[in-house]
Parts: C-alpha cells; structure tokens; sequence
C-alpha cells in the first residue's frame, strides 16, 4: 500500500526508518536475554539502559522511573491498578467521559469490584471544567486519570491544573498521554503527574512496545508478577528490539518537537479548506487547546462508515472514532460525551497527520473530498431536508 | 549479568598467589583462616606465612570456593597482604579490597567481606583469639554464605 | 557475537531467519492498525488471521482459541486470573515448588489474597507425585496450574494424568508449556489441558509475543482491560509484527518436531562426554521424562557463576538457573526443591540446545570444558578434601 495516503496516525504510526535501523540488530545478531549472565546476553543489557535513558530524556524524567510494558493498555492497566494496590483504604476514583477505552473500561470494571468512580464530562468543545474536578475530588480519592489529550478530537486537557487539585488532596495522578507523547513537550520533572502512559506504535515505534512513568517514590506494585524484570515492576523477558526501537523512537520525536509546526500547518490548512470548499461541515471539538496533527470534522447528513470507504478507494486512510472501538456500531463515546447533534455524530471523521505527511497528499484529499462528501450526500435522505 | 571491573576479570581468569602454604624456614609460622562453607556457596581459606619476629606477612595465599567477584577479591586480598604487619593486616577494611578491583557490583561487596574475614580469622587463629561469629549482627541476611549482613557490610564499607 | 555457542536456548532463542522476513513488511509497509475500517488495516487482519492457524495448528487447537499475549508471563497471569475470576467461590491452587517464577511468585501473591496455595514437591529426579496431586485436590479447588516442561532440568511432568485428576474434581487446568512448545508434539484436542501457554522468544519467534490457548467453553475474562482486541480477550493494539512472526515460528516449530532427534542426539553426546572426560559430575533431572534439547549438569566443589563466565571467555553461553533468577545470589529453587547435595546445589550448569546448534560447537565445548574445569577446582578448598 505505498500510495495509501495515511491520516490516521492516532490509530498508529509508520515505524521511522531510523527506528527500525536501531531495532534490526536485536532481530538478529543479539538475541541474548538480557537477564542472562553471559556477555552475550550483557550486551543487550546496555542496549536496554540506552533506550530507557532515550525514553527518559523525552519525557524529562530519570532513567529509574522508566519501566517498559507491552502497549498503552498495559501501561495504563498497571498504573491504575498500582495506584488502587497502594492506598487500600481509598476506595474512590477519578477519570473523565472521554478517555481512551483502556482507562474507561478498566473503571468500570472496577465499579463492579466495589470502587466509585466520577465520570467527569466534558463540554460540546471536548473541555474539561475544573470546578467539576474540585466538586467531586476528596480525601478519599485514591487516583485521578486523565488523559492528557484525546485520540478523537485531539483536544488536551489542563493536566497541571487537575493534577495540582489532586495533590492537595493526597489522590495519586495518572495521565495517558499516549496521544500527546512527542506532540507536545512533557517535563515530569517540574509535572504534578505520579504516573504517565505512553505507546510506542503511536510515536513511529513498533506495535508491542509501550512505557509507564512512575515518579520516583510512588508506590508501585507490579501488575504483571513473575521474574524480577524491570527492577521487579514489569515481570517477562524484555522486548529488546521494541525496546531498543522504543528508545530510537522516542529520541527521533524530542528532536522532531521543535518542528512540529509542519503538522500543525497541513492540518490546519486541511481543515480550513474541507470547511470552506464543503458546506455543512464543523470542527468537532475545542481548536485552541488541541493536538498540532488532529482535526475531527463532523459532515452533516452521512455517516461515517460510508464516507470512510468511500474515501478508501481513493487510498485515504482516515477513521470514525478509535481503532478500538471502529468494530462496534455504536457512535463515539467521545463525540456523545460533548453533546453533538445526531447528524454530526454519525459522520464525523479524524483526520490525524504525522511528520511524513506531505502537502500533496493534503492537495490531493482536498481534491477528491468535496465530490465524495456531495455523493454521499445525493444518497441521503436528510440532506436534501 | 554483573558488572565486572576488567581487574576483577584479569584477576578471575589469572588468579594470583593461589593454594596453600606448606614450607616455613625458621621463625616464621603459617596460620589459615576460613569463612563460609560449601552450604553457603561460598568459602575462603586463606593461609599466610608470618615472620615471627616482626609479624611481617611474608606470603600469602588462597583457596576459594565462590563465584568470580570471590575469587577476584581472594587473589587481591593476598596481593594486598604481603609485606605487612599483622596489625596493619588487621585495618584492612573490605573497601581496600573493592577498591583494589576497581570496584564491585553492590551486590557482590559482600564477596570482598568475605577475605576481611578470612583475614581476621587468621590472625586470631594466629594469635590464639577465639573467633567472635558476628552474631550480634542485625539487619536481613544478604549472603546466607556465613552471616555476613547488611548492617555489618555498611559498617564495613563506610 | 558471531561466534558465540549459544547453549542458553531455554532462557531465549535466535529467530529463524524465515520468521524474520514474514514479519518485516508488517515493520514497514503494512503498518496498518487491523482493527482499522480501510483496507490498509483491513489487510494486516489477515495476516493476524494466517498467524492464529498457525499458533493453532501447531497445538492441535482451534484458532478461536488462541490469544494473542506479550510473553509467557502474560500468558501465565492472564490464565491464572481467570480461573479465580470464573470460580469466586473456590479459593484453593494446586501448583509446584518447580515453576517458573512467573507462576510461582503469582501464587504467592495471591496467598496474601486469601487464597491456598498447595506447592507440591518434587523427587530428586524433579519428578512429581500423583499420588501427592490426589492427596491435596478437592472440590474447592478452583485451579492446577503446573508446567509442562521445567526450564531448568527439562523434566517432562505426566501432564494428562493430572488433568485427569483436575477434572475429576471439577478444577480448571493450566500448563505453563513455554518449554514444551516445539520440543514435544503437542495435541489439544485429545487432552484434558483448559488453558495453555506459550512464548514465542523461546521458540525462534522474537521477544514480547505470546500466546494464551483457552479451550472452546471454558469461561475468560480478560486481565489486560480496556479496547476489544482479541474478540475482547486481551486488550490492547495487536502486536501484529509479532503475532505474524509468532505464527510463522509455529509453523516451522510444528514441521521441525520430526527432526528434533537433532537436539536429541548432541545432548546425549554432550551429556555423556562431560560424564565420562569429567570427574565429580552428576546429571540433575530425569533422564527418561525430558525435554530433547536441555541437560542440567552439577559440577562438584565450583559455584556455578565461576563456570559461566569461564566458559564466556570460550563464548560459550549456557546459564545457571533461569535466566529471570540469575541476577540473584541465591540457589536455584528448582534444584532445591530437588534437595541436591550442597557440593551440587551451587555447581550447576544448564546447556540447552536448539535445532541451530551444530556438532562442531559440542566438540569445541567437550574441549574446552575439562581443564576450565579442573582450572576452577584447583582454586577451590574443597575439591581436595
Ligand atoms: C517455564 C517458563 N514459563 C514462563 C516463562 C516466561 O516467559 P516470558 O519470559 O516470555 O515471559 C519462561 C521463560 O522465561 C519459562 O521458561
Ligand atoms: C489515548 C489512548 N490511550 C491508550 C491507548 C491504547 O494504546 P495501545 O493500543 O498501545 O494499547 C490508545 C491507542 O489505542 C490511545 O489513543
Ligand atoms: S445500517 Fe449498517 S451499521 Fe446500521
Ligand atoms: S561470595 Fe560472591 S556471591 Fe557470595
């Protein structure tokens, strides 16, 4: 598919050449385990510290308060599932309509296993309103989860201002920011953040890769137990090619941060010609506080699925709501959660650029759209209305 | 897999002053010291030949059941040992040892613990001083070798 | 390290150059998610689909039972936690001194949890006791959860047999096969095992995939939670790099079964060259009921470390103990559970083969090994005694 024109990076990316660079040696010549006492299986073990040190200086953290897990949702499972473990007495949870389904589902799974949990909404812009944080947060809080910037719409949240109520309140923070790692710049050094979530398929690493940042100091127990890895937090044989490409990944997307102007123009100059050149169309979502690579834009009157294959022919990749739940016939959570009306929920579309987007793949959408949008359109019923 | 200094691994695969002393001219005694056991993992035997007059260690050698940091840290231990008094002997800490190696993994500084306590043992054997078996120590057992603990290798160490 | 004897196959595994290059397109140019709506992911489901018959195949299973896990050590919590989860009321594990710590340290866990936890013991063959599993069973256990193979010794248990017993007692059956996978031809449909698991970096798959067998029936409930993944069995963007190697690994493991004679024959002839050119050695283990490619060798009055990293300067790999244990001080527990000698505990070597490994690399370790051993002995108090 070398002509598929890729706009669903939110879904999951390429894999950099140069990561996959990195990651060759370790599919071949060194497959030592890295636990293993022969120099063979020492090499690997400082492959191992490079690419934590790599993944730490991303996210302006230490080493030690890196642990490799195996995607978003690990990470994810295991901070919450830590933070619940440390504070036994504390039986109340924090986390918002909007969040990924790893987070969402895992809350309400908890529910069923004697845990409150706050659902915060958010506005029909996607926003967080911090007074509903204040209202419900209290000493019995054992965790606040947010994401720090959704997969759907793109929109972040204010993480410094949530994670400043929980600390006054003694709740432990963790934030998925698989969506925002190498979007925007993270510093947990001078962050409220305990514990952060990060994917390597989403940063131009391999699928199978992720990482959990865990403060120094935070209690943390592992979620997956058995040999001593990761210092005892992560059992299993490491990944070490996810690993080692995890690391290349996560250096490649803190040197790329300072140009990423060039999503955020395409995807701007995308949006501004999809809403000029298509009428009945709207940005779903706040576009101030917003991922610089993310538009989703709502197309009146059709639905999403449709407009989805229809555009698949002319080799756009694009998506209705996550790749997680794109099985399920249900409109987005996310989009419900904001209070859309029915005609923008059903067809709204998330186009989500990377660093290899170019502007004649932008051009070449933008050509095509318009005609298919008014197609679709001509077959509706309420189009016409 | 440890982090071994490259002295730890010269002094590994070519060990010095290894074996046993069996010849002695006159005035000058032989003593040993032993630690550990074959139940622990790992055991150190340590024989000097000693100038009785002045208490001059005049050779020194080892045997050491133990894994490669215990063997590095025997072989430095003699080599450290020859030439000088037993009083002297006897202020030599653990941390020599490690420092003559270039340093040890934390994980292994008990290895070096291990010859300060062969040593010991020696000279008592020497001196006929009954052994004191560290006993009294405190703190979890990280090497179930012969009770060396935590606490005592921080005293040691610092 | 080309030139490495790799004798460490049951801590990891080269990956077969074939199972690198069926995964490498899906490193670069399908990089779709599969749970995506375009053809780009809708294509990189396929290839999932190709790897679970394969994975199937190779266990005489379906491939709705398969899922797709990180490594073993998911594998083995995420079954163990299942079968506590379907049975809430039953509160008893039957399991081994001798498993790998990834079910081991989780049954220990879970004692804290209000759960008992029965260790049954071992011979000093490694050898289990039937009489020992039929003693402890009741109606009230919810699970036996033993390995097929151990990693350490190769000791093979008589895995029917208790699957028997368990369903007799109304108890799920687990098998941590990470070992037995591609060494003994294996047969789900014609056995009483419920839940099976399996790596794929010790069958010359890569690191960070595995898989998880549950019979058709048998009640799951995910342990990783959140997206729908793995018809909502494991949560997670699929490792689909992984999942198609994983595939193709078992593939070639199941056509390489015939042959495993191969490993068969260089052990033996590295097993009885050591017993006879060696003094004051002993082979731990049953030799009738063992993996083909593992021997456990204790060498009298030398510590196990000393000889690994003698026989390092040769680049010949092999391990003491499990590889997750290694960075420890203490005897392996496998060879304790045995109630070796003291002279043997400390001592020994584990070499396990694979179907790379070749006659010239045993020669070359038959001679090398006597004088770095009687070198290693010369220093020793006690090897003269
Ligand atoms: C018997 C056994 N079970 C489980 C595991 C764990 O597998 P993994 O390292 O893939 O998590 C291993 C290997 O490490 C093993 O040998
Ligand atoms: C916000 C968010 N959280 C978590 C995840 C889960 O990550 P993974 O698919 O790596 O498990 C995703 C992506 O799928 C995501 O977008
Ligand atoms: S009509 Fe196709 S999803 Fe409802
Ligand atoms: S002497 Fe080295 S591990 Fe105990």
């Amino acid at each position: 598919m070398r002509d598929c024109i890729y706009l669903d990076n939110n879904a999951t990316t390429q894999i950099d050449e140069e990561v996959l660079g990195a990651m060759m040696p370790y599919l071949t010549l060194y497959y030592g385990n890295p636990s293993s006492m022969h120099t063979f299986g020492g090499q690997v073990g400082k492959a191992v510290k490079t690419a934590r040190e790599q993944v730490a200086s991303l996210l302006g953290a230490e080493p030690s308060e890196i642990i490799f897990t195996s995607c978003g949702t690990e990470g994810d499972n295991a901070a919450i599932r830590a933070a619940l473990t440390a504070q036994p007495n504390k039986r109340h949870i924090i986390t918002t309509e909007v969040e990924h389904p790893a987070v969402l589902n895992l809350c309400r799974h908890l529910e069923k296993q004697g845990y409150t949990v706050t659902y915060l909404g958010v506005d029909s812009q996607g926003r967080l309103d911090l007074d509903e944080v204040q209202a419900s947060i209290t000493g019995g809080t054992a965790l606040v989860t947010i994401m720090y910037a959704n997969n759907e719409t793109g929109v972040v949240f204010p993480i410094e201002q949530v994670g400043a109520l929980a600390k006054e309140y003694g709740a432990l923070f963790h934030v998925d920011a698989v969506q925002a790692v190498g979007k925007i710049p993270l510093d947990m050094s001078s962050s409220t953040i305990d514990m952060l979530t990060l994917s390597g398929h989403k940063v131009h690493g391999p699928k199978g890769i992720g990482a959990l940042y865990v403060r120094k100091g935070t209690r943390f127990r592992p979620f997956m137990v058995g040999g001593h890895q990761e210092r005892g937090r992560r059992a299993g044989t490491e990944n070490v090619p996810g690993i080692v490409a995890l690391g290349k990944a996560c250096e490649l997307a803190e040197s790329h941060l300072a140009n990423i102007s060039h999503e955020r123009q395409l995807r701007d100059y995308l949006e501004t010609s999809i809403l000029t050149l298509i009428p009945d169309t709207v940005v779903n979502g706040s576009t101030k506080e917003r991922l610089p690579n993310t538009t989703n834009i709502g197309f009146k009157y059709i639905e999403g699925e449709a407009i989805l294959l229809s555009m698949n022919q002319y080799g756009i990749c694009a998506s209705s709501g996550s790749a997680c739940t794109s099985g399920s016939l249900e409109p987005s959570h996310v989009l419900r959660a904001m209070g859309l009306p029915y005609s923008v929920l059903h067809g709204s579309i998330r186009f989500s650029l990377s660093r290899y987007t170019t502007q004649d793949e932008i051009d070449r959408v933008i050509e095509v759209l318009p005609d298919t949008i008014a197609r679709l359109r001509s077959l509706s019923p309420f189009s016409s209305d | 897999m440890w982090e071994y200094t490259d002295k730890v691994m010269d002094l590994f695969y070519n060990p010095r002053n290894q074996g046993t002393i069996t010849e002695k001219g006159e005035g000058q005694a032989i003593t040993t010291g032993e630690v550990g056991s074959i139940a622990c993992g790992d055991a150190l035997r340590l024989h000097l030949k000693v100038d009785e007059k002045t208490e001059i260690i005049l050779d020194a050698r080892f045997q050491t059941f133990g894994c490669a940091s215990a063997i590095a840290s025997s072989s430095a231990l003699t080599e450290l040992l020859v030439g000088k008094t037993l009083d002297e002997a006897l202020s030599l800490t653990n941390k020599e040892i490690a420092d003559f190696l270039g340093g040890l993994p934390e994980e292994k500084m008990h290895c070096s613990v291990m010859g300060q306590e062969a040593l010991e043992a020696a000279i008592f054997n020497y001196r006929g001083i009954p052994l004191d078996n560290h006993e009294d120590d405190e703190g979890a057992l990280i090497c179930r070798c012969f009770g060396v603990t935590d606490s005592r290798i921080r005293r040691i160490v610092l």
